[in-house]
């Protein structure tokens, strides 16, 4: 049993891979059996990410070598210090992301075992589904940069042709084509900043490369490089364009899970200003351009979102929106650090803030874009204006719906008020305008879904949707557990930022610790 | 007119860090190459194989080339899906 | 100057496919503008190991001992076959669109707008 | 394609594709001795395939090789692959691991350091999954032709 322990890094990608590779076999035996073994590889990884988490909190950054003989061999001694292998490097920071993916990964294939019952192509929608659950784990888990390259296409194209899946008459395929090519746009610009750096330090892993980083020009059009790549997989204003269309018209099942996958690029963002060029960047220049990119975001998601007639197009600028005070919260972080007028602890909470609200926006936003689902599944229309009066015969999804809707609007007993509170009170220390925007972006939230509950769940019961029954089964389980999370993280913030929060914060600012568990230790 | 002036600007932008940096690169000489005399030395005995580039790709850096065969397969399926056979009334219509 | 030409090449290559990117108005060219970033990049990344007179890193019957650095022609041989599988799923998804919008004009294929 | 092309391509076509398998499956096998490997000697295989598809009629190409032969080609090549790698993980070493290297038994067998003309039997698990990426490959690749070939002719039917 500890030899599966002491590799559980390893087996976190092998596990959905290998379900992966072998359900088009299975799925020829029949469809029961297909989605055993899918259940049955869903509940191993996310097992295994949370077992990977819960030993990373306790006891530190976990380093795995891949090809090694034994785990103290990560850098072997005949090689003067330099780790020649591929490294995951898995420090609270990344722990904090492998929560998020194997809840919501978890939650959305068993949501869409039953959404999928009366669709065609489901082998190949498993397969697709699994490996951009393996894409996002290598995201969050690599310590090496061209692995993170290659994972982060496996994401972008197993997610693009899960977004062109239904097709729908060729629209689909449309927002398909915009997610792949943008992707792998991305994914170039990315491998170019690779290369610049290979050239000057000869090593892929970044904890050498922070270590032997000197910031020479060639480094700051690699840091341009990266940054640029990962702002438009994450979904920042200036390259947004794709994440309405995609997140439309994408099953939402999928949709769930892209915003995770866009989150991973977030967290690869902040990994390479944090950790990359650690000491070497001006904090406060390239915290202001994260702030600038936040505020943007939140403000053009919001004003957007708020003419939509298309249930998952709104729900979908909303999500740019909430990027955006992912990123105005990291941003205050990083200025505020470096700022000497500031206390640390500005700095700290502004971090702790943006943080948290990466896995509360995670999880409320996947539940509502899972309730547009149930709507979908059961009325086969997305338009608000053809909906109406639902409330009588869901009553379960109007419920899910009502907690999403008051989490993402910030409201008191929900977690998004409690990740928007830390990242208020630290924007107005550092600069008051900010905080009163962040507050006018709250508001807009709260009336366009307002607007939304109004128009779906209430009103008389209109004639074509008289016979609407409630959501299955397995959709209502999934739903539940995000729903749970959503009211638990709300009325409990303050363990859950001391346990999984503060230690992320922490390590994410601690870079000399991140190369020194790569380099000095293990 | 607007969105044309944008693109020129990222292009201009985008040519002039390219060509910096092949200007500033030195081609031939590389300024560290320790990991690689490291494989070059050691490649022959600790994966056997002559041709170090393969004894990188599935013995040292053999986890990316996994990942590799997961992009061919990812694109496999994802055709796959495109050109299924679909049931009749299966497309959602967008207005 | 003279002896920095590949990776002049290289920056040509990732500015032609670019432009082909950004300026084109045809779904296909654009894709064409994709490859030619990607192999742009995959010369870039051969470039970077070339030592001077130097062979290729295999020892069967090789005729000297000096030889390139072999990492980054791992790293290019992988960034061929995603450059492959992207091409296709991007052309498969070019076709599909082409049988419902019977274009692949830019202009024409933007239902989804606003 | 509709219409299979002339009586001289497609004597050539059979021709030839038994040399580019043969040559495809020379440099899957020696991969780690001699430049080349699974991708690039699958990718050649692939190719003998697709100049059948494309010198033949589509149906006559499905009657020799239907699509399922191809794709359970790719999966053992993928199964083989990890299972290979996984492999490591139960003789006590962690994940890839070359634990076969110079063991004695399927390609174990020691080499000599430096210039030397290059012994099949060695490399441990390198050319074992040299193999099984090359079928891989192999499969997939045939596949997306198969399927876009496919996809064009529903296209021509008006769907």
């Amino acid at each position: 049993m500890d030899i599966l322990l002491s590799n559980l890094p390893g087996l976190l990608i092998a596990i959905p891979l290998l379900g992966a590779f072998i359900t088009p076999i299975l799925s020829r035996a029949g469809d029961s059996i297909r989605t055993t073994w899918i259940l049955i590889i869903t509940t191993l990884t996310s097992l295994c990410g949370l077992l990977v988490a819960s030993r990373v909190l306790e006891s530190g950054p976990l380093v795995y070598a891949f090809g090694v003989d034994a785990l103290s061999h990560v850098i072997p001694p005949d090689s003067g210090g330099i780790p020649i292998r591929i490294i995951f490097t898995i420090d609270p920071a990344s722990a904090f992301m492998l929560i998020i993916a194997s809840i919501v990964g978890f939650c959305i294939t068993l949501y869409s075992i039953s959404s999928m019952e009366k669709l065609s192509g489901k082998d190949g929608f498993y397969t697709l589904l699994l490996l951009l659950i393996a894409g996002v784990y290598g995201m969050i888990a690599t310590g090496d940069l061209f692995n993170f390259f290659v994972f982060l296409e496996i994401s972008s194209l197993a997610g693009a042709a899960l977004v062109a899946y239904r097709i729908d008459k060729g629209v689909a395929a449309e927002a398909g084509l915009k997610y792949a090519a943008l992707s792998t746009l991305g994914g170039m610009l990315f491998l170019v900043g690779i290369g610049l750096l290979y050239a000057q330090y000869n090593s892929l892993n970044m904890a050498v490369i922070a270590d032997r980083m000197q910031l020479t020009s060639l480094d700051i059009i690699a840091f341009v490089l990266f940054f640029t790549a990962l702002a438009m997989k994450c979904g920042a204003v200036p390259m947004h364009f794709w994440t309405p269309d995609s997140y439309a018209m994408a099953p939402s099942a999928i949709t769930a899970f892209l915003v995770v996958s866009s989150q991973a690029s977030l967290y690869a963002l902040f990994r390479v200003c944090f950790t990359l060029y650690g000491g070497q960047i001006n904090p406060l220049t390239v915290g202001w351009i994260i702030i600038i990119l936040g505020v943007l975001s939140m403000f053009v998601g919001v004003t957007m979102a708020i003419p939509q007639k298309d249930v998952k197009r709104l729900m979908a600028y909303h999500a740019v929106s909430q990027t955006g005070y992912m990123l105005l919260g990291v941003g205050v972080g990083l200025a505020a650090l470096s700022s000497t007028c500031l206390s640390q602890s500005v700095g700290m909470m502004a971090l702790k803030g943006g943080l948290f609200h990466i896995m509360n926006h995670a999880l409320y936003k996947g539940l509502l874009f899972l309730t547009a689902g149930v709507i979908m599944y059961r009325c086969g229309t997305r338009n608000l204006n053809q909906l109406g009066g639902l409330g009588h015969s869901m009553k379960w999804t109007m419920v899910f719906f009502m907690i999403g809707s008051l989490a993402i609007a910030g409201i008191p007993p929900f977690n998004g008020f409690a990740s928007k509170l830390l990242i208020y009170e630290s924007t107005f220390l550092f600069n008051p305008i900010l905080a009163v925007i962040a507050m006018v972006v709250s508001i807009l939230t709260l009336a366009s879904f307002v607007k939304v509950f109004h128009s779906m769940f209430m009103g008389p019961v209109l004639p074509e949707y008289q016979d609407v029954k409630e959501a299955p089964m397995p959709m209502l389980i999934a739903m539940g557990i995000l729903a749970c999370l959503v009211v638990l993280f709300g009325l409990f913030p303050q363990q859950v930022v001391d346990m999984l929060v503060a230690p992320a914060a922490s390590a994410l600012v601690d870079y000399h610790g991140y190369i020194s568990a790569v380099l000095g230790g293990a | 007119m607007m969105r044309s002036k944008a693109v020129w600007f990222t292009l201009v932008v985008l040519a002039g860090g390219l060509f910096f940096a092949a200007v500033s690169l030195p081609f031939g000489n590389p300024a560290m190459s320790d990991m690689d005399d490291y494989f070059i030395v050691h490649g022959q005995e600790q994966t056997g194989a002559n041709n170090i580039v393969t004894s990188i790709v599935f013995d040292f850096r053999g986890f990316d080339t996994l990942g590799e065969a997961c992009v061919l397969f990812t694109a496999v399926s994802g055709v796959a899906v495109l050109f299924r056979h679909r049931k009749k009334g299966e497309d959602y219509e967008y207005e | 100057m003279i002896d920095n030409l590949p990776f002049l090449v290289v920056a040509g290559t990732i500015m032609i496919g670019l432009y082909a990117i950004l300026m084109k108005k045809d779904l296909i060219k654009m894709i064409m503008g994709i490859s030619l970033v990607e192999s742009g990049v995959n010369l870039f990344l051969i470039a970077l190991g070339y030592r001077w007179d130097s062979i290729a890193p295999i020892f069967t019957g090789a005729p000297s001992l000096a030889m390139v650095m072999p990492t980054v022609q791992a790293l290019t041989l992988t960034s061929i076959v995603i450059g492959v599988a992207t091409l296709a799923l991007l052309l498969s998804l070019v076709m599909v669109i082409y049988r419902y919008y019977h274009t692949t004009d830019v202009r024409k294929v933007t239902k989804l707008q606003g | 394609m509709s219409d299979s092309m002339s009586k001289l391509i497609r004597t050539t076509a059979d021709v030839m594709f038994l040399f580019i398998t043969v040559f495809g499956l020379y440099v899957v096998l020696h991969g780690h001795l001699t430049p080349g490997g699974g991708f690039q000697g699958g990718a050649v295989i692939a190719t003998g395939f697709i100049l059948l598809i494309v010198a033949y009629r589509l149906d006559d190409f499905l009657a020799w090789f239907k699509k399922s032969t191809f794709q359970s080609c790719e999966t053992t090549g993928l199964v083989v692959f990890i299972g290979t790698a996984l492999a490591a993980i139960p003789l006590g070493y962690l994940f890839f691991m070359n634990f076969l290297n110079g063991a004695e038994g399927l390609f174990g067998q020691a080499v000599s350091y430096g210039i030397n003309p290059g012994v099949l039997n060695t490399a441990g698990t390198i050319p074992i999954m040299n193999i099984a990426v090359g079928i891989e490959v192999l499969g997939g690749l045939s596949i997306i032709i198969l399927y876009m070939t496919s996809g064009i002719r529903s296209r021509e039917e008006g769907e």
